[in-house]
């Protein structure tokens, strides 16, 4: 083992009555699972905004988890089928930018649904670690990724440049203020 | 579903004991218009006896059997293999299992395959006559092809242990169904009973009393079977299995001296009483290897003259 | 060894109806051989810890043995729990608690017939009858086998000949079996070999199969 | 004593009041300590942006770990504020509350939640701690952005509704009438009383059913605040806690509840002269006839029409001889559904559990065999009321010399119910007791552990060994008919290993009684959708915590009593009942809720006039004003889901505590550490 195993980094947004309630039951039920997964707390997965997946992969994250409640038992009764229309969109847009399919997973997971929690977050670390570290080139004003620290000489062709990406995170006019 | 050709799988007792429930399976397949073609060069399933040595090398005899099944047909639709000894049947579909699973040994299984050039894609099927007949065939071909509906005639159904243990592909492993509704289709009545699916104790592995482990455990399950079906008034117990018949049929004599109760009842196979109504001839169905076939006058007599055969 | 004490029954008694016979006739007359209790007591130097995990590994789902509840659903539904030195349930304890000697000597693997009854039956999902096969594979390379019970020797009869020829043949595997067991079999069961015969259901050829180079290559590689 | 662990000396202060923000490392004990290097964690939040202080300490829930915060607050280090612990959802509120207690906006706080997502679930002490830095990071990003939010609050209405009318629900009733409360009780059978109305008698004690619960039935309906619908369901519920309005469905008796006087000479006039038909209330052991009453004391005692059996609704013609031996004309056959819809603060949920199938295990023969009773059919033949007046007998009237109890039918079974059900042992040794007493049968026992916790429970369980019951360790493998010895014949063979002598043993009995488990109702999904609180998959509903919160739910305002939320003898669901009224009255008697404060709103300025949100919002809470052509959200309407948000193409609709800002921000410190 010379070469230090590639730890992907996982943002996942969770809507706050299932997914991340879920989240917490498995901490309770202590089941242990890969530490990749960096949760965010959302009201409900409606508010995934499809600039967040993108700015999510612009700042290095290696893929990005969304976890709502199953079709029917959405708190605010729609919210995550609202979630699944952005996903598939996201999806489309994501492979025109060459971002691999299996970087970007929508999950319904319940409250009861700890196991779940550790499945998904376990399979989608395996599966990211198996795409390898998104080939995006940052500008300036994001530091190296990992302590690895990547050089940006590794990066090669045909990875994606962040000006592509530029025009949708700009779409309506809002880079973090 | 007319002139399908299934590939059949005999096991080592279709070549003795078994050799009824092959002949009858032959027979009544052709007349229903479904086709069996041996395969070719298949080897031992490995029963229960080879996983007790190494479960590996047991799944990689049922696999050459998979894998030369594949084989034999060409792709890409699913190749179904039709095991009749339930032994062999559990033995294939475990080992059909445990390849379809993504697993360490599935790996090793198919790289094992791979160094005799043979290979499992996943098209194989294990298949069961039983459920072929209900499934593919089905009922509403067999009762047309009916020409002597065994009106009258009492059926205990007897599954044995692996039709439906651990595997409960096409029926109930607790209150199993199939062959009743065969029976029905044929005109018979099916008799319910609750030792129907319970171990007869004559696996070739435990010991019948031919092979002597254990001569009084098997002799008090099998009379129980007998007894209770006779006690529920069946005129005849049809298996599926060449060691249940053999085991339920060869020793009624030494029961009947063991527990002081007389005991004749008839033992056959499935697919002999449906080659019956079929208007199959006797003979092709081997009903004269069988030791206490009879069927009660209810039956109304077809143009052989009668059904009455004994051996 | 505690092996001695616990299973001081073993072989010469398996075949007993215990669990049918009704409890008025008793022992039919015989008489009972006393013999000198030995100390029962388990002490935990006796024991094997990693005996359950052991187990575990060796069937698919087996981990799933430290869920039993110890019910007795595996002991009832089994046909032949009455004719078994230790009890499924118990053999399952057994394994649990480590006692590895007395669990790989027992004949309760050896008089199942894998009828997976209890596989089907628990209410735990343990895969019962699986680890009975394991039980004997170990018990077979540990050779703790009973030596003169038919069971293990018609394994090996069975396996020796399929290895060789890759098909089985009914008549010679009992010809093998009362050879080595019991010839005394070879007499009383020749009224129903000459039957099978008359019948035409007494394979006598002995059947082989053509490619039996390959079966060995695979039977090699899969365990390479 | 406050001893922080460490500190780092306060940055200087920008003058305009930028953020100054203070980071809190709960050690949880060794919960977080254990696994996450905290000082670790306290060091790399001391060199984010913005951070003033940082500090860990043992215990940040606890009142000196609070004070920590507040005095930084006070002393102008801080001016907001990162706790990193355990979840949100635990105490989030705790922390807002002394962030606020220590002079800042309750809404310039941000939690981390280090322990349920971290070190609870991080096999690796090297990794835990560097995701706790990422999410630590995350967190103070954030809160740099966080705005000032007044807390929002609302009225409570006074009244409540219970749903479901066991013992639970009528209990609930009571402690919140007495309270003063009106109190709107639903049932959806045509009689309240539960299954508890249907046992005999209840253990421990052996006091009877009807005599403790009657009461409380009578109780229920003479109350001035109660007003009790029966034969009625939950059809709607909109709203939040202290504001639901409920929609009720009132099913048609076909007989006016406030003419009838439960006389019941109606059901003697009937043209049928006998029962035909099956008795629900008697688990089908008796037959009514179309009009009935379930049980003598029904409360309401009012009698019922079944529709589907009724001669004059199948066919139109019957001299309705009921119609004329009613003296009061209760009668209405042209009575329909009716819709009631009440405003209310608070719902309590008792809508209780059902029995499992029992011809699920076929292998009991229940079905099959006419003398495989439930447990439940026992308690029916054993009530006074029942269909034997109480005696135990077989089906063809004999009565059984041996008995058989099978104890968890359909627990503790992966293929069934994997849970124990809680009560079976205990109502079993009261069968056995029961029957015993009654028959002087031979009762057999076969249970796979016995579990008698509770008062009196193994004292019970004593004098039932005391009696001669048998008790048998091992379960059941099956029931069967088949004969294997001559005393077998003509019973029912119950086949068992009696696990302490280690045989398989075989024991004739006349009659099998299933101790059925406890399940979650059929329709336990829909009610749980109904109402906007979750359920386990198998569909028990949530408590808000196991320990802490076991009558609240997830969503305000909604709360549980009885075996609803799980398995649960009569003594536990009334506790439960009364605690679940407990919380329903300190909430209305608060006299307000604090309202979520992430509600959405539109930046004027940006909104270019879509309507996107409009139609996105689930609650209408977003209004179009078509003359200025901006949309503009309804606060006290808004639900703050931030749908609206999520699709907002302008970037015009936010949500407070969630803007894009605020979670880009988050996005970016998850990501950038180290």
């Amino acid at each position: 083992m010379s070469e230090p195993r590639f730890e992907p980094r996982i943002v996942a947004f969770f809507c706050t009555w299932c997914t991340y309630t879920a989240a917490d039951l498995a901490g309770i039920s202590r089941m242990q699972y890969a530490p990749n997964v960096r949760a965010i707390r959302l009201m409900c997965s409606g508010r995934v905004d499809p600039q967040f997946v993108l700015a999510a992969f612009r700042d290095g994250a290696d893929g990005v988890l969304i976890g709502g409640c199953h079709p029917g038992d959405c708190h605010y009764q729609q919210g995550n089928y609202n979630a699944l229309r952005r996903f598939e969109l996201l999806r489309l847009m994501l492979s025109d930018f060459g971002i691999e399919e299996g970087r970007l997973r929508l999950e319904w997971i319940s409250a009861a649904e700890g196991d779940k929690v550790q499945r998904v977050c376990n399979e989608m670390t395996e599966q990211v670690r198996a795409l390898g570290p998104l080939r995006l080139v940052r500008g300036p004003r994001r530091r190296p990724r990992g302590t690895s620290g990547q050089a940006e000489a590794e990066r090669g062709p045909g990875a994606v440049e962040e000006a592509e990406l530029a025009p949708v995170l700009e779409m309506g006019g809002r880079e973090a203020r | 579903m007319m002139a399908t050709t299934y590939t059949y799988y005999p096991g080592c007792s279709a070549g003795g004991v078994g050799r009824a429930f092959t002949e009858s399976l032959y027979a009544v397949f052709e007349r229903l218009g479904a086709g069996l073609e041996e395969l070719e060069d298949w080897n031992c399933c490995g029963a229960t006896a080879w996983p007790s040595v190494d479960q590996r090398q047991a799944y990689a005899l049922s696999a050459r059997n998979l894998a030369l099944a594949e084989d034999r047909v060409p792709g890409p639709g699913p190749v179904d293999l039709v095991a009749s000894c339930t032994g062999c049947y559990r033995a294939l579909l475990k080992a059909q299992k445990a390849l379809e699973a993504a697993t360490p040994t599935s790996v090793r299984l198919r790289d094992a395959l791979a160094a005799i050039g043979l290979e499992f894609t996943g098209r194989a099927r294990v298949r069961h006559p039983v459920d072929i007949l209900l499934n593919e065939i089905g009922l509403d071909r067999i009762r047309e092809a009916v020409v002597r509906p065994l009106t009258g005639v009492r059926v205990a159904s007897y599954y044995g242990c692996q039709l439906v243990r651990p595997f409960a592909t096409f029926d109930d492993s607790r209150n199993p169904t199939s062959m009743d509704r065969l029976v029905e289709a044929v005109g018979a009545e099916p008799v319910d009973w609750p030792l129907k699916a319970r171990c007869c104790g004559g696996s070739c592995y435990c010991g019948g009393p031919v092979i002597g482990a254990m001569p009084e455990a098997t002799m008090q399950l099998s009379y129980a079977l007998l007894r209770e079906a006779s006690k529920r008034g069946a005129d005849v117990v049809v298996t599926i299995c060449p060691l249940c018949e053999f085991n339920l049929e060869g020793f009624q004599d030494r029961m009947a001296k063991r527990f002081g109760h007389p005991l004749d009842m008839p033992i056959g196979f499935i697919t002999q009483l449906i080659g019956l109504a079929l208007g199959i001839d006797e003979r092709a169905l081997g009903i004269h290897r069988l030791l206490h076939w009879r069927l009660p006058e209810r039956v109304p007599a077809g143009e052989e003259g009668g059904v009455h055969a004994r051996a | 060894m505690p092996v001695e004490s616990v299973l001081a029954t073993r072989d010469h008694e398996v075949d007993r109806p215990s669990g049918r016979s009704s409890p008025r006739s008793g022992n039919h007359g015989k008489r009972t051989r006393w013999r000198p209790v030995k100390d029962q007591s388990k002490f935990e130097a006796q024991l094997d810890p990693g005996f359950a995990a052991e187990i575990a590994a060796e069937v698919e789902g087996g981990e799933l043995l430290h869920q039993c509840i110890q019910c007795g659903t595996c002991s009832s539904v089994c046909p032949l729990s009455a004719y078994m030195d230790l009890t499924p349930r118990r053999l399952i304890a057994m394994t649990r608690a480590g006692a590895r000697d007395d669990v790989l000597h027992s004949m309760t693997p050896w008089v199942c017939a894998s009828c997976y009854a209890c596989t089907v039956e628990c209410p735990k999902r343990v895969p019962i009858t699986e680890i009975m096969h394991a039980l004997r594979r170990i018990s077979l390379r540990e050779r703790t086998y009973p030596r003169r019970f038919t069971t293990p020797v018609m394994t090996k009869a069975f396996v020796d000949m399929i290895h060789d020829r890759g098909r089985s043949t009914e008549s010679w595997i009992s010809l093998k079996l009362y050879l080595r067991t019991n010839p005394a079999l070879l007499v009383k069961n020749a009224g129903i070999a000459g039957r099978l015969f008359r019948q035409g259901r007494l394979g006598i050829t002995r059947a082989r199969i053509r490619w039996r180079d390959d079966l060995r290559t695979l039977l090699e590689a899969v365990s390479a | 004593m406050l001893e922080p662990e460490s500190t780092r000396p306060p940055a200087p202060i920008s003058s305009n009041g930028g953020p100054k923000i203070g980071v809190y490392v709960c050690h949880c004990g060794l919960n977080i300590a254990g696994k996450v290097d905290v000082k670790a964690v306290v060091e790399f939040a001391a060199s984010l942006p913005h951070v003033t202080v940082a500090r860990d300490y043992k215990f940040m829930c606890s009142d000196p770990g609070q004070e920590l915060i507040q005095q930084d607050l006070r002393d102008g280090l801080v001016n907001r504020v990162v706790v990193a612990s355990c979840s949100p959802l635990m105490h989030e509120t705790t922390f807002r509350r002394a962030t606020a207690a220590g002079g800042e906006s309750p809404s310039h706080f941000q939690m981390a939640s280090i322990r349920e997502h971290v070190s609870w679930v991080t096999a690796d002490g090297d990794e835990a701690t560097e995701k706790a830095k990422a999410l630590v990071a995350g967190a103070v990003r954030r809160v740099a952005l966080h705005e000032v939010l007044e807390p929002r609050q609302s009225p409570v209405r006074p009244d409540v509704m219970v749903v479901g009318g066991g013992i639970a629900g009528i209990h609930a009733a009571l402690t919140l009438a007495d309270a003063g409360k009106h109190v709107y009780l639903v049932e959806r059978e045509t009689t309240i009383g539960g299954h508890m109305a249907k046992f005999d008698k209840t253990f421990p004690t052996l006091d009877c059913a009807a005599c403790i619960l009657t009461p409380k039935m009578s109780a229920v309906r003479a109350h001035p605040n109660i007003t009790l619908w029966t034969f009625s369901d939950v059809v709607s519920v909109e709203g939040f806690a202290g504001d639901f309005r409920v929609r009720v469905r009132h099913r048609p008796r076909y007989v006016r509840e406030d003419l009838c006087t439960g006389c019941l000479a109606c059901i003697d006039a009937c043209v049928h002269k006998h029962g035909k038909f099956d008795d629900e209330w008697n688990e089908g052991l008796s037959k009514r006839k179309p009009i009935y009453i379930p049980f003598p004391q029904a409360t309401p005692p009012v009698v019922v029409v079944d529709r589907d059996a009724c001669i004059w609704f199948k066919t139109g013609k019957c001299p309705r001889t009921c119609v004329d031996a009613c003296e009061r004309d209760a009668f209405d056959f042209e009575q329909t559904e009716t819709y009631d819809e009440v405003e209310v603060g608070a719902i309590v949920l008792a809508t209780g559990y059902r029995t499992f199938e029992a011809s699920k295990m076929p292998e009991y023969g229940y079905g099959l065999y006419p003398n495989v009773y439930t447990s439940l059919e026992v308690e029916r033949l054993l009530n006074a009321a029942g269909p034997t007046n109480g005696e135990i007998v077989l089906r063809d009237g004999s009565r059984p010399r041996t008995v058989g109890i099978i104890h968890c039918v359909g627990s503790r079974d992966a293929k069934h119910n994997p849970w124990c059900s809680k009560v079976c042992c205990m109502y079993s040794l009261k069968l056995a007791h029961m029957v015993k007493e009654r028959t002087g049968a031979e009762v057999y026992n076969f249970y796979i552990d016995m579990r008698t916790p509770g008062k009196g429970y193994e004292e019970f369980y004593d004098r039932i060994l005391k009696e001669g019951v048998h008790m048998v360790r091992g379960r059941v493998a099956g029931v069967t008919d088949e004969a294997a010895s001559p005393e077998e014949e003509g019973h029912l063979v119950i086949r068992a290993e009696d696990t302490l002598i280690g045989s398989v043993r075989r024991i004739p009995v006349d009659m099998v009684i299933l101790a059925v488990g406890i399940e979650p109702q059929p329709d336990a999904q829909e009610v749980r959708r109904l109402f906007n609180i979750s359920c386990g998959s198998e569909g028990f509903f949530t408590e808000r915590h196991p320990k802490l919160a076991p009558v609240s739910t997830f969503t305000d305002g909604i709360f549980l009593a009885g075996a609803c939320q799980g398995p649960k003898d009569i003594p536990d669901s009334v506790a439960q009942a009364g605690a679940a009224a407990a919380e329903a009255l300190a909430m209305i008697d608060r006299g307000h809720v604090t309202l979520e404060a992430s509600t959405a709103f539109i930046d004027e300025a940006a909104c270019s006039g879509c309507k996107t949100c409009v139609g996105l919002c689930p609650f209408g809470a977003i209004t179009f004003d078509d003359e200025r052509r901006k949309a503009s959200v309804n606060e006290v309407v808004c639900k703050g889901c931030g749908i609206c948000v999520g699709a907002c193409p302008s970037g015009a609709a936010q949500q407070h505590l969630f803007t894009d800002a605020q979670i880009l921000s988050e996005i970016e410190g998850v990501l950038e550490y180290v």
